[in-house]
């Protein structure tokens, strides 16, 4: 139904949009251990991506590919949650931002092991391996910036600070998981599980919990409403740039 | 002595040094340079293709090119490992590619312009370094042949790709045929280049070859290219872009036009199109880094005396 | 006493009070804040449409926005000029800005999300803006008036020209009617918030309308800006997201629904969706450019030393 | 004919392209005066480009309006100097460029007033005024810097040196112009006019003239034979992204 298949758009664009993010990085990372990691991340959730959108061509019923739905939806379609499209400005950015939302991501395809769609679970159950090594390569890294030099600290409390306003929309319960009972994942019952992770991470780091209020979303909505951030347009301009250019070619 | 013999008979033997056999100074650093300058091209190789990854048309070929990426950041650091059994230093030879007092393949300095060339560089550029690579994995150099081996399984690999990606494109518009050729007619030449310049002007040859670091000179691996290479341009359906291409029966060779080696010149110096953005970019990456190594570094250090003190 | 007499009467008799005129000591500040906040908003409120200048989808559009976007600048600039013959500093309002001291129209920390954004800020954001600054043309401080005659001039030719571009999409695709539908339903609400808190809910607006700085309580400009907008509304095949809307003969205005204030309380304390991107925008900007203000200083410094040389 | 409308193409795309990388600057400039300055010369460029565009549209014979050749044209048609499209990263780098492009292109436009075709010269007739304050603006502030603090001056000589490579581009007379003898300008005739005007500027800004090699073309083509810079392909998804994700679209 449409309820699944815009499910699974939200499921896919988080991956979709957060592995556009970390392409972004290719040929920029502090090391080359961490540019074999972060493509590494990047390809794991891309492929993640591209399930999830097959499954929801599957699923409204038009038997569209995966590519119809990266290339040819407007930003305002796109339901990835806002903290995915956030330019990520340094490192320490990047791995707050991928601790975030791998914890979360994590929690989430672990009980969506159980859905009732098969297609959902058996996603989810490739996807618990991937997502426990992107989060233990996020969290190491944020305990040896938190708890390494006087700069690096700083610029990791301020990544946190940053990225924290964002993280209240990844737990709020959407109507299309409201209706899906059984299927989708009530985020609100992750938020323990995620506290949980960062605290320990966090207090490993020798940091704390930052205490910033949440960013408002706009008329109501949020990222899962198709309401973003103004980088939205610039990612999905990059991203879309050649198939929109030739919009009748195969690649 | 004694050692110099047993390097001259391994040698001779076709056989192999390891890590823990004397060579001679001579060899170390030659071996070296030559591996780090291979791992540069690996790390450089990785910005002209890693230009189209966010912009890749399909969710596909965008995995496909974001894992040849991390392919060539792996074969980066297999030969950054490998000069390091030879007592290389990966920040040393990092800091010497973004001076400039080390080079990598010339090719890199292009811009990669359409993502036609992320076939292009699939086919040729990939192509003529398998060409180049195949009797690296006979090396003397024991860890480099070990890593040459498999850097070549992958090259050819990311070779059928991009073959697969230009055939793919071939059928598909006119607008994407165009930008199939233009790319061909972009990277034939400095393809050609890529294997140095022709014997009677390359001076390093006898020794690489009588140290079997090198199997075969310049020009015959580049007619070797050559030969591979029309017939599959045939099946593609581009035109390479030379009048002089035609077989001769009587060498039983594809000949081929003048190169203008004075091009080759330029790029290698300095003057190419994308020079100065190639190391730009490498110095960007690795001074931007300097925070996150040294956090790194504090925190190990840490963790080391907490456990220390624990102990 | 004096002095404080002819202010009064200057005031009573609605004329106009000039740099060079003795003012209460609480008249300049809330004079000098009153034109910073709007210069701030000037300035800040380039950003969200600057954000579609680079994209504009035709050139003539781009035109337009961009010169729309340099008015803006312009506007900022006249009013922190008005603000100086205060006694106000123009680095120091700026300071206060990035700061967070002072504040600017919170309209601004929305994100503008398609091109039809543009426009629906010149209709309706213009709009209110206008209902709001029209009044200020007689404000009794002489320099900020005249600005604000020019301002009000130059934001009825924006407000025409954003709702013409509304027009031109709304008799395009049925993609650029669902945009403008989207920007309309997006922006009508701040829209009204623009025109401050409820008058039962505005501790300072009897002493701006006893000083003359002030015309019409916040709710008197709210309702003349709907009675105003509706009927451009259904001219435009528009509908505004307020099913309470409806015309009340008795009043001889339109009703409206209830504003959520704890919105504009959460924009206006900091947890809007942009607050932080438009202050962090403006600060890199004052941060990166400080370089460039110093070496123009420095040059200045020693032109000066040079003439003194000479001379 | 072809001719008339390749270089009305290149003039026209120098002007939009360096008038999209000065709107790029928007928010981001010094101070407010400079704000309304370059967005001023951004204004006067796209101007000119999109007379020019236009033009081509006419000469051409297809009677595409200005839109057509701006929105809906592939990297390799467009036929400006590649230094009009490069990234400007810091203040120096947007004045340095800037003074580049006006001198050269003011110096054309003087000459382009008697061109034979009446339109060329109508739009040059209009733009020499512009640009003679593009380049003043630009002259003052390379002076400013150059003779300013260390910090400037190390900033612009870096930014002088970066340019400097793409500047024989600038004076390498393309075949369009050959053939359009008394209709096109040749740019080596301005070779002296400029060399002269950037002299004194640099001199007055007590730099020197950078000493650095001139950067290659690809396959033997430069920017006016549509070989461009990395840069370019990100420049036109941006510039592109709305028109060619609505191309049914009026604006």
């Amino acid at each position: 139904g449409d309820d699944l298949a815009r499910y699974c758009l939200m499921l896919g664009d988080d991956a979709l949009v957060l592995s556009h993010r970390l392409q972004q990085w290719c040929t920029r990372a502090p090391e080359l251990e961490d540019e074999v990691a972060i493509a590494n991340i990047g390809l794991d959730l891309l492929g993640q991506a591209r399930l999830l959108l097959a499954r929801a061509g599957k699923a409204d019923g038009t038997g569209r590919g995966e590519d119809h739905y990266a290339y040819f939806r407007g930003e305002h379609e796109f339901r990835n949650v806002r903290l995915a499209e956030r330019e990520q400005t340094d490192f320490a950015q990047l791995v707050a931002t991928m601790l975030v939302l791998t914890t979360w991501r994590l929690a989430v395809f672990q009980r969506l092991r159980e859905s009732a769609d098969p297609v959902l679970a058996a996603i989810a159950q490739k996807g618990v391996h991937e997502l426990t090594y992107h989060r233990d390569y996020a969290a190491q890294w944020v305990v040896r910036l938190g708890d390494g030099t006087e700069t690096s600290r700083a610029r990791t409390v301020a990544a946190f600070d940053d990225v924290w306003p964002l993280v209240a929309e990844l737990f709020e319960t959407h109507d299309v998981e409201r209706r899906l009972r059984g299927v989708a994942v009530d985020p609100v019952e992750v938020r323990d599980e995620f506290d949980d992770v960062l605290t320990q991470v966090l207090s490993a780091a020798t940091l704390e919990t930052p205490q910033v209020r949440a960013k408002a979303g706009v008329a109501g909505g949020k990222g899962r409403d198709g309401r973003h951030t103004e980088a939205m347009g610039y990612l999905l301009a990059e991203l879309q740039s050649v198939a929109r250019a030739h919009p009748e070619a195969t690649w | 002595r004694h050692f110099e013999r047993y390097f001259e008979d391994v040698i001779a033997r076709d056989q192999r040094i390891e890590p823990r056999d004397w060579l001679p100074e001579a060899y170390r650093k030659t071996m070296i340079r030559q591996i780090a300058q291979h791992a540069h091209s690996e790390i450089i190789g990785m910005q002209p293709e890693g230009n189209w990854i966010t912009r890749a048309p399909s969710l596909r070929r965008k995995a496909i090119l974001l894992a040849k990426v991390q392919d060539e950041a792996g074969h980066g650091l297999y030969l950054y490992s490998a000069a390091e059994t030879l007592g290389g230093d990966r920040d040393d030879l990092t800091e010497k590619l973004i001076s400039g007092r080390q080079k990598y393949s010339s090719i890199f300095n292009y811009p990669t312009l359409s993502f036609a060339d992320v076939g292009v560089i699939g086919w040729l550029v990939d192509g003529a370094a398998i060409c180049n690579q195949v009797p690296l994995c006979r090396s003397s150099y024991g860890p480099y042949a070990r890593a040459m081996i498999r850097i070549c399984k992958e090259e050819s690999f990311h070779q059928r790709q991009g073959y697969e990606l230009l055939m793919t494109m071939m059928t598909g518009t006119e607008a994407q045929r165009e930008m199939v050729q233009d790319a061909v007619n972009r990277y034939w030449w400095p393809s050609l280049m890529m294997f140095g310049p022709p014997d009677d002007d390359s001076p390093n040859t006898a020794q690489s070859m009588a140290w079997k670091i090198k199997r075969h000179t310049n020009d015959e691996l580049r007619q070797r290219f050559v030969d591979m290479t029309v017939p599959q341009a045939e099946a593609l359906g581009v035109t390479l872009p030379d009048p002089d291409l035609s077989w001769n029966a009587d060498r039983g060779h594809y000949d081929f036009g003048a190169i203008d080696w004075d091009e080759l010149k330029q790029v290698i110096s300095g003057g190419g199109p994308c020079n100065t953005e190639r190391v730009e970019r490498r110095r960007a990456a690795h001074e931007d880094g300097a925070w996150v190594r040294e956090a790194a570094a504090a925190h190990a250090r840490k963790q080391q005396q907490r456990k220390e003190v624990a102990a």
